[in-house]
């Protein structure tokens, strides 16, 4: 307890954390601080690129075992899995609709590359280690939660579906995070160690300050998105937002102790079932759904789910995944 | 100088869209259009602005399309049949063009 | 298709006027616009364009609104109570729209 | 409000031919006038989009002018000889315009 | 007056200082080089970020002591006077209306903070030491000057101006670059040099190679509002552009001698009062003095102090420090 | 030839152009994948910024010799006459009309400075030392190629031409690219070592990663040109893509041996001759014989000679210079 007290307050003086805080301040305050779109969108590309190549270098390092399939294969299961809790829930909790609850869901069983990224940049600190092929599985968690939500929608005999075409299932498989992360994965894999020396002073060393910045944008982005989204919340809603992920550590957790994970990456699967999409999940409800609201699952995800697993969320799953194996 | 009577359709929509819109109006046989950057606006679903977006889940964008005034109904059947269910706006103006041959 | 008449005000304004304008629209009653970027242009003030703006200071948004035509007079009143003293244009063109329940 | 008829001409145009249109209709007296990006098109040459760039070269612009009746056929005449043999769409639309005096 | 002339000569041949000549003259050779908006916009969020983060970390370092209040309590005053005395010279020197030498007034109590990176980034590569906290100062020197010249105007019964309101009062408080430097500082104090050592190969390391980009843009944008805006500037108003810097830093040298700044802080606080707004006061005399001018604002201060205050000002004002303090 | 095909193999799996091979695949299966039009402006501000003062520095550190003039001549007098060549081959090799075959040797005659800064980075990691002024060489071959094309085309009585006036021969003189190149490759020979310590964590450490981020978007872009394109290439004109570069490279080796160039020297030379523009020429192209079609020029040059270059040209351009000096 005292350890996961001082690994909190640790994790919330940390750049990383405070430059989220004054984006969401500068929000709510409705100063006019903003980060380009082309700018952010390039920070996010560096980082996808980064996350990627130096995952595929570790597993270019230790070889891979067998657990790499089952844990891709556990990445599905979960994804697929965990909207079907957060559904359920949502239904018992709140009082939204079955069409919201389940654009809702498949955020839930989607997850965020950010919150990845910051956990692994706790872990490095802390220096403990994880299996480099997580972000494999964090790429094979993006999209199965999506079929999930619709397949809700479509059991509801809901009309608000249009259903899954193959042009949105090409380019829910094929979105540009999937593509760049498994993309980096497979070039960092090939060119091992040899490689990253090459390009290290890159994606090495400015790692945590790029964070720093887009953690700020991210900051600037939910903060508005609370300003403006906030009143949509209702208490059950909000508690929604923080139970759900707690819940989804505890089945990632789950996964992890089955597979034999490592201390690191039983971390990482806790954190990848608790967070929620932010991307590639609203894009594809307002194809596949448009009559869900946005406001709702942007503000929920982005607002709520992210702030919490970024400042007390990873802590937390980093305490019990230590506590776990005794670490 | 020689001008021609046309009608200029303005749709508005969300970005994740525009690959359907503008397949569907291929499809009405409209090949001519122009696709502008949106920053922001307000409607029915409330304001949103490009800089508070993190997803190009609700950018927008807006497809000028010119066609000959016989066309109009094939393109704003097109166009419809997609935007239906989507928040956007299409609106058509009267317009005349320089060298018809292109439409 | 079945569309209505109404009307299209395109207002080109400095982008720090932008929120002024907006907010008074919202107090004229009108909610719905959509705000185009603009990357230059030229007027009694003479030329501009955005790559050489180092500060916000001058660029230009490009502010449009589809309305009902009975609701026209009081946009143009609120819309001019913001721009009066400022560079910018504000002009006014007849439309068709579909699906106006929305305006 | 008191408004005045005016003519609104919208030219898409190559981006590497924007300073010869916004020089040649300089030359015939239109001084003012507001530059828009645009994000991507199709045409007779084929569809193109901004992000499938890496060159300026095939990035277009729209320039859209509003000027008094009068001087259309001036400005259409100096647009015309840059346009001419460039792909790209000159339109022109009727509209009303508040504070006629700067036009 | 050696000492002066080889740091001149060093100044003016620094990587630096020769990429912002080398905008000036792509611009007025009318080369199409450009550097677009949103990466010019990341650059100073990057510049801004790394300076405020560097003066919280030294704050932290070294504690504060009395004149940290002091300080920020001079900057206020300085900006809240310097409009007054830029006003009255204006006046005298020049034809300009009373709006336009307001406007102008405006732009020359509040400050540059590229001039102040480029003058700490002359400090650093010197060895010479400044209090951490002078980034604050610039912060609160960027508002005061603003209200200094709507009550120049007001006073003159002008009607040419809308006056303050509070909306504006609040952008002009919370404008993105007052916010994200003060927020740094307070994250690099915060933080310490525990934080400094997580990011400084982020923001120490290539912070002058950004420096050498975004000054570059700063020439190309220069030169482009010389080529348009030159001819408006009549010798007098030219004039001004030079001799108001040189006012204004002997006013700021004697504020620093009365706080006991240390040889850095003094330069610096020169060079504060010395240099003239480009981006938050134009934005602000665009919404409350519409009908002034903004050619003439914007060359003066970007065409003809700014790079002046770059080439020839910094080394003035920090050799003058140094004399002063015997250093 | 084993050290041939084993420096194709070790070239073809470094990061560098596999990041290339992602952004086509991507391109090819229609991933959403892209990088911001500014963020790809971005970076190649800096790649141009950084090679051209790297250039700079070593003239500097290396002193000037007479061949520098005369590497300069011969870049000029290579890039007027390749369009010739090219002009001649697809005049003979297929069935392009006069205006087309004569836009495309345009492109011929200039160069690819992406290619240029991937070849040094090949040798730069094999320890291979070029002259410096390869860059200045490098911007001197941008220009005089358009001037025989148009003369081409002018000489066949084309109407389809406006020729060449004097708005676009500045257009093209300066250009963003050779002002850049040429003013910062000044930069780093009048600041020398003392500038590149000053700013080397800026261009040098991070250089190859961005080269990186660059050939992906390079990568997109050429796939997206193939996709689109591609139909339009017949098997002669494809063949005229790959076979003008292997032309090239062997007029380019004759001039660098004429010239006495180092080895590394003689290796860029072959590259420059070899690399067909995609920037600078296609703007040209697109003011000067607007009725050629752009599709033909853009996707031969950046869809068929660039990736050739990159993948096998380089190798082969660097091997055969090193047998050439016996190295
Ligand atoms: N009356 C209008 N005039 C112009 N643009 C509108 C109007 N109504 C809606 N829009 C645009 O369409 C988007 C979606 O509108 P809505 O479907 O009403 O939420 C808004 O964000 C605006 O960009
Ligand atoms: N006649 C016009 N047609 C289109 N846009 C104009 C016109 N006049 C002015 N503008 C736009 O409004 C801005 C300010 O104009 P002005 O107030 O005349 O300096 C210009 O930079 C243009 O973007
Ligand atoms: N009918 C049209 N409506 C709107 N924009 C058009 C139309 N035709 C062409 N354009 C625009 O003009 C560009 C060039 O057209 P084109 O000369 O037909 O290839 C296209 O990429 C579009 O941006
Ligand atoms: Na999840
Ligand atoms: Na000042
Ligand atoms: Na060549």
């Amino acid at each position: 307890m005292d350890q996961l007290l001082s690994l909190a307050g640790q994790n919330l003086i940390s750049p990383i954390i405070l430059c989220f805080v004054l984006g969401v301040a500068a929000s709510l305050a409705r100063s006019d601080l903003s980060i380009p779109e082309a700018v952010a969108k390039g920070l996010s590309i560096y980082l996808l690129f980064a996350i990627g190549f130096k995952g595929g270098v570790s597993v270019a390092a230790h070889g891979i075992d067998a657990t790499l399939g089952l844990a891709l294969l556990a990445g599905v299961v979960l994804s697929a899995l965990l909207p079907l809790v957060a559904f359920a829930l949502l239904r018992v909790m709140t009082q939204m609709s079955r069409l919201d609850a389940a654009a809702v869901a498949a955020h839930y069983g989607s997850i965020s590359i950010v919150t990845f990224v910051a956990a692994t940049s706790v872990l490095d600190s802390r220096g403990v280690a994880y299996e480099g092929y997580m972000v494999a599985v964090a790429a094979a968690m993006e999209a199965p939660a999506i079929l999930s939500a619709l397949w809700l929608v479509a059991k509801g005999g809901g009309d608000g579906t249009k259903g899954m075409d193959s042009a949105l299932l090409r380019e829910i498989m094929l979105n540009g995070s999937i593509v760049l992360l498994v993309g980096s994965f497979f070039i960092g894999w090939a060119t091992g160690e040899d490689g990253l020396a090459e390009i290290s002073s890159f994606i090495v060393s400015p790692f945590k300050g790029v964070l720093c910045l887009f953690l700020l944008d991210m900051g600037l982005v939910a903060g508005r998105g609370l300003r403006e989204g906030g009143k949509i919340l209702r208490p059950a809603v909000l508690a929604f937002g923080v139970l759900m992920p707690l819940i989804g550590s505890v089945i990632g957790l789950g996964f992890a102790l089955a597979l034999g994970l490592s201390n690191g990456g039983m971390a990482l699967m806790m954190v990848l079932s608790a967070s929620a999409s932010y991307i590639a999940v609203p894009a594809a409800m307002r194809v596949a759904l448009p009559e869900a609201n946005p406001s709702l699952y942007l503000t929920l995800s982005l607002g709520v789910t992210f702030p919490f697993n970024l400042t007390l969320g990873i802590p937390l799953y980093v305490a019990v995944s230590q506590a776990m194996t005794g670490g | 100088m020689q001008t021609h009577r046309a009608k200029r359709v303005e749709i508005t929509i969300e970005s994740v869209m525009q690959s359907r819109l503008t397949d569907a109006l291929s499809k009405a046989g409209v090949t001519g259009y122009t696709v502008l950057p949106v920053l922001g606006g307000s409607g029915r679903s409330g304001a949103w602005s490009r800089s508070g977006q993190v997803s190009r889940a609700s950018g927008m964008v807006q497809v000028v399309c010119i066609i000959r005034p016989e066309r109009l109904d094939d393109l704003l059947e097109g166009a419809f049949a997609v935007v239906e269910r989507h928040i956007g706006v299409v609106s058509v103006s009267d317009c005349d063009v320089l060298r018809a041959e292109r439409f």
